[in-house]
């Protein structure tokens, strides 16, 4: 099947008074239509701000300093500010973390989502309110006819999180990027809402970008997953392959750290230290301080993706099995 | 406590550590990059140092009735053709040098404006950490107090406490505590802000964990406030104190121009400027000009680096 | 209210003797008790603060100890010169103000917005009254172009006498105004851009533009709307700045005005008008408060419903 | 229960969110009060760990407020090692230092302008150490908890979170406490710095001996870490019950649905029928069982009376339908894929 979005070698640069950050460097990966693509990471991988530079919202000073990024035929990382701007909302949805934050408390919620509507749809004052209506129906808030009148700050937070969904699939997207959509919301929430994005992914057959530090989010939820570690891709693969037999060193870490539901009393398995900063991103492969399993290209040599059992990883081990075969 | 827990073998250690830690901050490297605001520590720290060292840098002593001669009046500046060298700035109407009469009458501003900021800061943050520490109906009480005293201009504060004192007080002692008054006048007008500043400082710091952590070693509540709190919210006291120092002597100025303020005897800058501002219309510019530019280069200066360490503190700006 | 009753009470209580001023040094020892008593000055304070609130309440203020004609007369002529000045300023201060602000937050790398800004923080800096004298000095001494003092001719509307039905009167009020207004221009000019960066950088802003929004609707609709919001607040409060900065004003410019009135009372000890001044200025103060709590609610919709408690877990 | 070092009986704690209370009282206006604990029970024996979990709004963190003494229970009593525990301040009525807690979020919990040695010896205040001492004990501290005694010299801002919450760890031990409370230690890290902290907490317990009272919503985590857990919701406990039990057999409604919405690795597809509804809102608590409203088997009786806490060994759970027997077996989401 042919991508729907396909980013090459994306490099993302935030020039500060006294360096240059690279928080992101030579990201790949591509999403099928209708396919939920799972990014997941520590705090400080790069995820969100790969999701950021998909739909061109990096906050400056920060940019996307190389590689290219294509939605259908189309490169999009490129555009001037007219064009991408009639792709965000139209072609690219997006959700944020925080819905108490992500709605706009002076507007009731009817006016934001009559807004989005018209502005990338022609469609009249009460066309645009009918389908407003059908919208919150559709996230699952009750008497929306009603509500469409009220403001944010009269909904629960699993209600405004519903109504973020609403606004960011009002012009049905063809690819939705969630930043940590659950992050904010208690678990019982959080379950409710991630059964909501799936079904909606699929009734619109659009494509999801999830970005999300949460494994079993991510599990739970998508096909495919790309693990990021120091702003590069480690891990890709379909989720079951990543979660049960992890290729790269890091990804076996972060499992084993994770506590099970019911788990035995066993100590977990941790991986010492922490994540770099970005203005001390280690040569070679980023995780060579850490890795209990390096030796002699690690710290020099930086590894692509390579092929390994189930999922490809970006780890001299790979290639040396191989050439030891 | 503290003095018992830094012995003296770290403590020049630590100094020079802090010294280093101030060489390779942002703080100093944003100041370097930007001229204007080493413009404005400048023009500061020479006003500042003109004041203390008046006597000595002054070319007349314009306050001494012995060097004083009528037939020097009106001079204008050296460089006009009626000009006397030894009167860079020319002279005013009693033939006093106006470029010493600047540097005295800075000193009076600066004096009054450091008094009534520090007045105010101490007050305002006294009140303000109380208020936001303690809480409750203190809390309630000292806040709407400083409200009610925000709604009304500071200014308008200022020239009724100075009316009030003035009257209050037997006419012979007046000329001598003119300038308490004129400090208290603006000090007193000014604490809200300070207040208000330091109780959302402390309000926001008192709920952070390692002020409860301290609480569960058994700290002293006044040790949490001074030793936890207080350095904590100082920043952006000192901050609004900068900008608040440039505000005093623009207040200081503003009542002695109304011929509320510093009495004629011992003029500070907006007294200059009153009297000069009489001449105006008969010719005699410089006497009113002169003053009137060295107070504002004073107060742009000092609102210049209060405006910069603002920005330069507030990491959301950057 | 009270609260500045009282101290306007206090002050015509212990502000100088009232006496010595009214009548000369010659004066007998009969002459004084005997106007201290038509004046009332011997009864308890209690009763004398009572009068002096019955009193104000009906516009009664007494007699200026200077002038010897009653407040209220002078209030009535001078009011209108005042709210003129404040009302032309305030305009003046807010019509370049706010767009002024939002221009420098909306472009605030460009070399336009730093020129702007390093103007501002001048005439934050430039007291009034120098302002004003070296409006003076350029515009009425050397280039004489405009009068330095006085309103010009003014044309009595019933009670009201206004200066700006003439073409001199706008002549008149156009340096005053510019020397009041452009400090509170400044202020407001710096808190529009400060809340206008701060809303900008908001969740809701980043959502915005992820649905496409055009940057006018979100410069526009939704960040001014929420910028605004403490403008409301803080251009309430300099209302009440204005009226004080127009003392000086007021005294630069000769305008026959109450803050001229107010600055010479306050020379001469004549009390009733001080305390006549203080109560009006405040009772403005309590109005442009009022308004702006109004306003809030119409511009704030949260606060028109019931508050929504955060709760901690 | 003689073994139990810290037993709290029964409580509660309502907190008085009126905007102006004068005002209220005067007009006689309804007062805005928040019942943050309701009624609560539970004891923990010398070093074993007791989990408290729940979501937003469920008190938990109120709870672990109270039993280190910053805020002071509206009713019931917290006893400490026999002790009934009347004064609040982590010790003065205890002992100083007999109690100590670890917070949430790292960036908060350490003063920023002090350094971590001497963030480390305001803890041994009460102690009559020597400066030398304390600094000697504050390196050996920091090396317990896998720091170096040269990381004493410097300021918070240079670690990371997890880092720092070595240093709250340190602080916490340098009074040579018996009992930690850890509000959310690990709410704000990351997975790999999680399992690093809490496997330093599981050896510390190991050496030192220590009791824990262990406060998270990561159902998980708990489960990690616990012998015991009690699950909140809106200011009640619901169920108590041995770790193992309680993911084994879980019997309240709301426990059961907490297992089943939180997510799992190992399953994609699972039943989540019963995920619905938000916590409501605390000021504003639904009368009876607090839950009826997201319970599917609500019957009136839960609508109308409060459901008591009732159980043996060790187990107790507050349901009419667990009490009536009228609740179908537990299945797990595992075992039956949708």
């Amino acid at each position: 099947m042919v991508a729907l979005l396909k980013v090459k070698n994306l490099r993302v640069e935030i020039p500060t008074r006294r360096e240059l950050l690279v928080p992101v460097d030579d990201v790949s990966f591509e999403i099928a239509p209708g396919e939920i693509l799972g990014v997941v990471g520590e705090s400080g991988a790069g995820k969100s701000l790969t999701g950021a530079a998909v739909i061109g919202l990096l906050e400056p000073p920060g940019r996307v300093g190389a590689g290219e990024i294509h939605l259908g035929n189309r490169r999009i990382d490129n555009l001037p500010y007219r064009e991408i701007r009639k792709i965000r909302g139209r072609e690219i949805g997006m959700i944020f973390q925080d819905p108490l934050t992500s709605l706009n408390p002076v507007y009731t919620i009817g006016r934001q989502l009559i807004e989005t509507l018209q502005t990338h749809q022609d469609l009249t004052q009460s066309q645009a309110k009918a389908r407003a209506i059908e919208l919150l129906q559709e996230v699952g808030i009750p008497a929306a006819a009603e509500r469409i009148n009220q403001y944010p700050h009269q909904f629960s937070g699993g209600m405004r999180q519903r109504v973020v969904i609403s606004l960011a699939l009002a012009n049905n997207p063809k690819l939705i990027i969630a930043d940590e959509p659950t992050t904010a919301l208690d678990v019982s929430v959080q379950a409710q809402i991630i059964k909501l994005l799936k079904r909606l992914a699929a009734d619109h057959g659009a494509a999801v970008m999830l970005v999300s530090h949460d494994m079993g989010v991510i599990a739970e939820t998508c096909d495919r997953v790309a693990v990021m570690y120091a702003g590069r891709i480690v891990e890709i693969g379909e989720v079951h392959n990543v979660v049960e037999r992890p290729n790269h060193p890091y990804t076996q870490g972060l499992m084993a750290a994770i506590p099970r539901l019911g788990g035995k009393d066993e100590t977990l398995a941790h991986i010492k230290g922490s994540m770099p900063r970005p203005n001390a991103i280690p040569n070679g492969c980023a995780f060579h301080p850490r890795c209990p399993h390096r030796f002699k290209p690690c710290d020099r040599d930086r590894p692509d993706l390579m092929k390994g059992q189930g999922s490809e990883a970006a780890c001299w081990l790979l290639q040396k099995e191989k050439a030891n075969v | 406590m503290s003095e018992q827990h830094l012995p003296n073998i770290t403590l020049g250690r630590r100094m020079g550590e802090a010294m280093v830690r101030f060489a390779r901050s942002d703080l100093l490297f944003s100041f370097v990059r930007q001229p204007v605001i080493v413009l404005a520590f400048i023009i500061t720290v020479v006003f500042v140092l003109a004041a203390t060292f008046a006597p000595l840098v002054a070319p007349h002593d314009p306050f001494d009735p012995a060097t004083l001669n009528l037939m020097d009046a009106f001079y204008p500046p050296a460089w006009t053709e009626e000009g006397n060298e030894s009167f860079f700035l020319g002279t005013d109407n009693q033939g006093r040098d106006i470029l010493s009469t600047i540097i005295y009458g800075s000193r009076i501003s600066l004096i009054v404006g450091f008094a009534a900021v520090v007045f105010s800061i101490v007050l305002g943050v006294l009140v303000g950490l109380l208020s936001g520490f303690v809480g409750g109906w203190i809390d309630a009480v000292l806040m709407r107090i400083a409200d009610i005293q925000l709604t009304i201009p500071g200014l308008l504060i200022a020239l009724l406490v100075d009316g009030i004192a003035r009257s209050a007080l037997p006419s012979g002692a007046r000329e001598e505590i003119a300038i308490y008054v004129v400090i208290f006048a603006i000090g007193i007008s000014a604490w809200p802000q300070y207040a208000r500043v330091a109780r959302s400082g402390a309000m926001s710091e008192k709920v952070k964990d390692y002020v409860a952590s301290a609480r569960i070693i058994g700290t002293p509540s006044w040790i949490i406030l001074l030793r936890h709190v207080l350095p904590n919210i100082l920043g952006p006291v000192l901050v609004l104190g900068t900008i608040g120092l440039a505000l005093a002597i623009t207040s200081e100025a503003t009542l002695s121009f109304l011929g509320v303020g510093v009495p004629p005897t011992t003029p500070s800058l907006g007294t200059l400027i009153r009297i000069g501002n009489d001449f105006l219309f008969s010719g005699e510019w410089w006497i009113t000009l002169f003053p009137a530019a060295a107070l504002v280069a004073l107060v742009l200066a000092v609102n210049l680096l209060g405006d910069w360490l603002r920005d330069a503190l507030n990491p959301k700006l950057r | 209210m009270l609260v500045v009753a009282l101290v306007a009470f206090t002050l015509s209580n212990f502000v100088g003797d009232p006496i010595s001023n009214m009548v000369g040094q010659e004066a007998t020892l009969e002459d004084r008790e005997a106007l201290r008593e038509q004046l009332g000055l011997n009864d308890p304070v209690p009763v004398q603060f009572v009068r002096f609130i019955g009193d104000a309440a009906r516009g009664d203020f007494g007699i200026s100890y200077r002038l010897q004609r009653p407040v209220q007369d002078l209030i009535a002529e001078r009011l209108p010169a005042t709210l003129e000045l404040v009302a032309v300023s305030a305009v003046f201060a807010l019509a370049f103000g706010i767009p002024l602000g939002i221009f420098t937050a909306l472009y605030r790398n460009s070399w336009v917005s730093r020129f702007i800004l390093t103007i501002s923080l001048a005439g934050v800096s430039l007291p009034t009254f120098v302002l004003g004298i070296l409006l003076i000095y350029v515009f009425s001494v050397t280039l004489q172009w405009m009068p330095s003092f006085g309103r010009g001719p003014t044309a009595d509307l019933g009670w009201w006498s206004t200066g700006l039905l003439s073409f001199d009167g706008w002549r008149a009020i156009i340096m005053p105004a510019v020397t009041l207004g452009l400090y509170q221009l400044t202020l407001i000019l710096r808190l529009v851009r400060a809340e206008m960066l701060e809303v900008l950088r908001t969740d809701y802003i980043k959502f915005a533009r992820a649905r496409g929004l055009k940057n006018r609707a979100i410069n526009f609709g939704h960040a001014l709307k929420n910028t605004l919001i403490p403008v409301i607040t803080i251009t309430g409060l300099n209302i009440g700045g204005l009226i004080a900065f127009s003392i000086v004003t007021e005294t630069v410019f000769q305008w026959p005005g109450m803050g001229l009135l107010f600055i010479q009372a306050v020379q001469f000890a004549d009390v009733p008008v001080m305390s006549a001044y203080l109560v009006l200025a405040s009772l403005i103060f309590v109005m442009v408060n009022l308004i702006v709590d109004i306003l809030y609610v119409v511009v704030d919709p949260r606060l028109r419903t019931e508050r929504r408690v955060t709760q901690r877990s | 229960m003689s073994d139990a070092l810290l037993q709290v009986k029964n409580l509660s704690k309502t907190f008085d969110l009126t905007e102006n209370p004068w005002l209220t009282t005067a007009t006689g206006g309804k007062r805005v009060l928040l019942p943050a604990v309701d009624g609560v029970s539970f004891e923990i024996p010398k070093g074993k760990t007791f989990g408290l979990v729940g979501e937003s709004g469920s008190g938990k963190s109120t709870v672990a407020r109270m039993c280190v003494g910053l805020l002071q229970p509206s009713g019931g009593e917290i006893g400490f090692a026999g002790k009934r525990v009347t004064s609040p301040g982590g010790g003065r009525g205890i002992g100083r230092g007999r109690l100590q807690m670890i917070f949430q979020d790292p960036f908060a919990s350490v003063n920023p302008r002090w350094r971590v040695v001497d963030i480390i010896r305001e803890a041994m205040r009460a102690k009559n150490l020597s400066s030398r001492d304390q600094i000697a004990r504050a390196g050996a501290l920091l090396d317990q908890v896998g720091l170096t005694a040269a990381d004493g010299e410097k300021f918070p801002h240079e670690f990371s979170g997890g880092q720092r919450q070595r240093i709250s760890i340190a602080r916490a031990l340098a009074s040579e406490p018996e009992f930690l409370v850890c509000d959310e230690p690990t709410s704000a890290l990351d997975v790999s710095v999680q399992a690093q902290i809490l496997n330093l907490m599981k050896e510390l317990q190991n050496e030192l001996g220590l009791t824990y009272l262990f406060i998270s919503h990561d159902l998980a985590v708990v489960s990690h870490v616990s012998d015991v857990v009690g699950v909140m919701y809106l200011g009640r406990l619901v169920e108590i019950a041995p770790k193992a039990k309680l993911f084994e057999a879980p019997q309240h409604p709301y426990t059961r649905m907490l297992l089943e919405a939180i997510p799992r690795l190992d399953l994609k597809e699972r039943h989540q029928e019963s995920v619905v509804g938000e916590v409501a809102n605390p000021l504003n608590p639904p009368k009876g069982c607090h839950y009826h409203p997201r319970c599917p088997f609500a019957d009136k009786r839960c609508k109308k009376d409060d459901p008591k806490l009732r159980g043996t060994d060790g187990m107790a759970v507050a349901c009419h339908g667990v009490e009536e027997a009228r609740l179908p077996a537990w299945k797990d989401p595992t075992l039956q894929p949708a």
